[in-house]
């Protein structure tokens, strides 16, 4: 029998459910010095992420997509990433964002329903909220390509979920990759659900990780869960990013254990039980266990810390309050640099309608 | 066909339905049509056991099971693909775009095969597929959930695009859209999907396809309008009739082909047209309407057509949507303003 | 800008450049632009090595090499979106869709990201990029070689939609269409790519967008088209004059945003109006302005509106292509019908 | 270090070259009475190909896609389905299509610009000419769909090029065959070419058939040039498509020997040495060697047979050229099953102009 080729997808796992390291990890990245900062980071998502979905439960922000349970992940993605690499989300990234400096208020805005939420204090280059599916990963390419052709040693980041790796734009992303070898990471982060179909319906593949062997890139399966694991993942995709080897895929092993977004019901079509067991994997548990283990974090400095937390939070969420509405003119003011003549008469109509002629 | 068609007034004593909503005569017609023919079939995401996002799918895994009632991949291309796959073997696969915004990917399957597969192999095969699109604005949803994007379909050859705007309406035109032998792109205005309920008997009585409805006679002005903003046309010939001004209000319902025979009669007698659509005005189908009238209905247009519609922009998130959106105001407006003229 | 632009004459004594074809203006164009400013890149299927399979590129790949000429691979979402990428990133990407037919696959990426960055995000990002399309029929080609589909894009807000029919306006425009800071569709009508040659210096000079270019002055009646149909209604207008009917012509050249001003004038001097145009008839890019004189200069008319289109089916194979395709014939019967009416 | 997943790409060769057994073949299709029909058949599309390709030069014919040196693959694959099996060809799949009763003139006429050429001789529910790339993979996946909702035992097959193999639309149908398990062929005919853009251009991945992992299908590779590979490699994926296993992606390695079409020039872009090579493959003459070793065929006969392909491809050509075109009114008859008021008028209007009122 004569093999044309063989693969093989690595599994990275270090920290267990059990907040004990199950194989050797990094050991720069199993140091608690590391970890704490991105540890806090988590629970100020988390923070957050309550926040967000309690303000829209009262009507105060549109439907909003939660994060619970993908911390680790969108926290060790954006700690894994330069200032001036280019980052794109899809629409739960809040940990990652946080990390690159945009801030709570911002995202409150866009899903309050005002475009400024998107013209945000993170770095100019990074992508807004993407609701395409996966469209992101396909136009991160096209930022790969820019870094490549002008020889800078970035990476363009990208992040969809499960379903969002059926959409034809993940392969395009996976074949440009691998036919320009580009320095991208194409993020999966794997939550097991995509509303209401489950991963396994999605695809007869055994791992995500494996769709990049349809473009030649680097394959990779880590345990989302486990933040040494998403670091190192992201590490080995980043160097070979960086160093011209080209790139990834990370499918990111985690959990949805919320409703998809505010607007879903998710017992509709899925099992209670599945969501407990799912809690028994929860990245702040683990992460929180090891810490305290290792005498860098206590029950004291956590309650001080959340407390912390939401006080920031809301600081986030009045000044979000208090943004006033855009005027009309916002409507055509942005659409094109120079205003085209019938935009400009529709506009002034729509100032007149307001009697702000 | 081509002949309008006046709103059916159901007898409310004759046999007693529960009243039913847009969205559920939308659910009606596919359970209907599903127990009729063994072909008909649902697929798109999340149209399965959660019964789609908006519940026009509610109930039907569970009474036709995963082999009439299918879950696909989240991608659109491929949902495209399959129900031309499934459309040109015998099958009459209804798909669901989950929201306007998402349907883009669709358009290369729906243009390059389903509008051609008849014409290409002169009629040996052919592509009997509903596409269901839940479309347009007003709904206070996130981005790309509020679009209307009528206009990438209405100038291709082979379509139809069909947009009921009542219970009875929707039910009717879906089991003709279900039947019909071409393809047909069936869009639903999401804003009144619950905006009020009819008595819709569920008799498997299509209703025609290929002509506009006159929802309300009038002699003053004809208002012209398909979708959503029905809703608002009927509000403000409501208006104006407390004005004195009587205006005729027509239903588009189907954009391809159009029934411009059933408009160019209203205007031969009130002289007077406003065009109403959501969708942006440049190149919206509202066009096509007032085009139709400059070439046909010259003479008999005492005043210059009006369009009232989205503004040549994206509609804003939700914050600012309702300005976006025309508004009874607006239309009430347009319509004065030819009344004025001459 | 918004004004009309006669077509320039050239001193042919003053600089003799060879005179070239439509396609070589695009050529031209492109290597000019290249060099004068380092962001801007080539790419799509062929056009590096080979030169583009209408050699538009031809050349382009030795001059500039593999970094600025990017053969992609055989994907169209793949274009639009890596495009998407280097626009938003900023680059100046110019890139082929290799015929009509194949841009379908880059309706979602034109419409939900091209068009929208700017707005969605409050003018941080942008997405300077050229989409060149040749477009239309008449050269004896295979399937979806032929299409003439400008009006999926002509009620999308934050595109350009240009067409330019002319070597002097393919280079200017696509000159200009570069350094726009928007997105432009620049669809090149592939029937007169080498149907005649003009002086064009290479000279760096853009000409303007957004505007409509009168290309013969006339007095009777309005002929309006774009692409390739100038050259029809140049003959036609010939027809008409050895009549003694003096026909004005205007290629709209920019379809959105549409310079209505020009044609509302004309209009209100000739009180007729042809609007001829290659795509189907129903919702076609003709509607729009069908509707604007309907609106606007309704008490200029002194005939109904004509449009003189393909007609409402797909464009046919080639043995029967020309029949579809509007003919001198049919532009000057319409334009007598108009001076024969009141 | 845990693996998540192996996975291998089996290549299949059995008749090498030089027209000698290689490897142990499947006994059964090594029998020349097995081969013999088939090289017959492959000598007839060689002869109508170069017929079709002088026709298009005197401009008797549009463009022509010539199939010159994929007679294996082409003709193994129509030999390895049944009569109510769905295929869907490119353009340029000519050695298929007649197995399935394609007549030759219907081939002519499609390329000669008539659309009567799609309403064939070949199976009612045949696809025509698919010129937008590999959107003919994904329509099969529905057909294939159809066969399995309905629990018919056939397959789709659908053909496609290696740049074919990059297109989104191929991934898709990857992705929903893996994802229903679908009784779907997708066959990539990997002739080294895209117009001017060569394989190793298109992708970074190593082989064309590991795309199919991308949705967890049955990937392998075969030799395109032998016959007997061709029929081997159809016949794993008939089985398991057959038995409800699930979908292929085969890759066939052949070699384009002609231009891309007649509207193309291959030297611009590519070296006159590597086709030369490639002729050393060519598919015909090893199975013409391997034939006549066993006895099974002859110069003498080839001569006859060859005289015979010349006869019956004029009696076709004659017959194409004899055609008359469509009258108008076919432009709109066949748009609608219904015709529309609007398009019967302008029915009307186009007959008017030809004084046919
Ligand atoms: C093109 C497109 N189709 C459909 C949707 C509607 N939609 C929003 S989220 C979602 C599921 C996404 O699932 P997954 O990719 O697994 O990401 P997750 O939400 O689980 O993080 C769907 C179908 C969309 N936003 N875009
Ligand atoms: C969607 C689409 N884009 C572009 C083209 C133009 N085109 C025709 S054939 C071809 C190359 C195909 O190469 P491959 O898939 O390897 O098949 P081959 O012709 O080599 O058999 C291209 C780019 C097309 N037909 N369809
Ligand atoms: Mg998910
Ligand atoms: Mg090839």
């Amino acid at each position: 029998m004569t093999i044309a080729a063989r693969y093989e997808i690595e599994y990275l796992q270090y920290l267990g459910p059990e907040g004990a390291l199950v194989a050797e990890p990094p050991a720069d990245l199993a140091d608690p010095k590391v970890l704490l900062p991105l540890f806090k980071q988590m629970l100020f998502v988390r923070t957050f992420d309550s926040k967000a979905i309690a303000l829209q439960r009262t009507g105060k922000l549109g439907t909003y997509a939660a994060c619970l349970g993908h911390e680790a992940t969108h926290v060790g993605i954006g700690a894994s990433m330069q200032p001036d690499d280019t980052f794109a989300p899809s629409y739960r990234e809040y940990g990652a964002q946080f990390m690159r400096g945009v801030k709570p208020r911002e995202v409150l805005l866009y899903w309050g329903g005002d475009e400024r939420g998107n013209d945000f204090s993170g770095p100019k280059q990074d992508y807004p909220w993407c609701v395409p599916i996966s469209t992101q990963m396909l136009y991160s390419a096209g930022a790969a390509l820019k870094f490549k052709l002008r020889g800078e040693k970035n990476m363009a980041v990208a992040v969809c979920g499960d379903g969002g790796s059926s959409k034809t734009d993940f392969y395009a992303a996976v074949n440009s990759a691998g036919a320009y070898s580009l320095p991208l990471v194409l993020c999966v982060v794997n939550n097991g659900w995509a509303i209401s179909v489950p991963r396994s319906a999605q695809t007869g593949a055994a791992t995500l990780a494996q769709k990049g062997l349809a473009g030649g890139l680097h394959c990779l399966q880590v345990d989302g869960n486990d933040m040494i694991a998403v670091l190192e993942g992201m590490r080995r995709a980043s160097e070979r990013a960086r160093s011209g080897e080209g790139g990834s895929v990370i499918e990111f092993m985690t959990y949805r254990l919320h409703d998809h977004t505010t607007a879903d019901d998710a017992r509709r079509y899925r099992d209670e039980a599945e969501v407990k067991d799912a809690w028994k994997r929860d990245p702040m548990t683990r992460l929180r266990t090891y810490l305290t283990a290792k005498g860098a974090w206590s029950e004291a400095e956590e309650a001080a810390w959340i407390e912390e937390c939401g006080k920031r939070v809301d600081e986030e969420i009045n000044a979000y309050l208090n943004t006033p509405v855009q005027p009309v003119e916002a409507m055509f003011d942005y659409l094109y640099a120079d205003m085209p003549e019938d935009v400009r008469k529709q506009r002034a109509a729509a100032l007149a309608l307001e009697g702000r002629a | 066909m081509n002949q309008a068609q006046t709103m059916t007034k159901i007898d409310p004593n004759a046999s007693t339905p529960a009243a039913i909503t847009l969205i559920e005569a939308v659910t009606q017609a596919l359970a209907y049509e599903m127990r009729a023919d063994d072909r008909v079939l649902v697929l798109g995401e999340d149209v399965g056991v959660n019964g789609g996002v908006f519940r026009a799918t509610a109930g039907l895994h569970a009474q036709f099971g995963s082999s009439r009632v299918l879950d696909t991949p989240l991608d659109e291309t491929t949902i495209a693909g399959l129900t031309v796959g499934l459309a040109t073997q015998g099958m009459r696969p209804v798909a669901e775009a989950q929201f306007d915004g998402f349907m883009y990917p669709m358009v290369d399957h729906i243009v390059c095969h389903a509008a051609r597969m008849r014409y290409r192999t002169r009629g040996r095969l052919s592509c009997p597929m509903v596409l269901r699109v839940p479309w347009g604005g007003g709904i206070r949803a996130p981005e790309h959930h509020s679009e209307a994007n009528e206009a990438i379909f209405t100038n291709v050859p082979g379509l139809r695009v069909v947009m009921p705007s009542s219970p009875q309406r929707a039910y009717g035109m879906l089991l003709a859209a279900i039947r019909d032998p071409d393809p047909v792109i069936y869009f639903e205005p999401k804003r009144i999907y619950r905006a009020y309920k009819e008595i819709v008997p569920d008799d498997g009585e299509a209703l025609p396809l290929d002509v506009c409805y006159v929802l309300r006679d009038g002699t003053d002005v004809t208002l012209v309008t398909w979708g959503a903003q029905v809703k608002e046309c009927l509000e403000a010939a409501d208006r104006l009739a407390a004005e004195g001004i009587s205006a005729e209000v027509i239903d588009v319902a189907t954009l391809r082909p159009l029934d411009f025979d059933t408009i160019a009669e209203s205007v031969s007698r009130t002289g007077r047209c406003v065009i109403v659509h959501e969708a942006p005005k440049t190149a919206g189908f509202g066009a096509e309407i007032a085009a139709r009238l400059a070439e046909e209905s010259m003479y008999d247009l005492v005043a210059p057509v009006e369009r009232v519609t989205g503004y040549d922009t994206h509609i804003p998130l939700f914050r600012l949507e309702m300005k976006y959106l025309p508004s009874v105001d607006r239309i009430v407006t347009a319509a004065r303003r030819t009344l004025a003229a001459s």
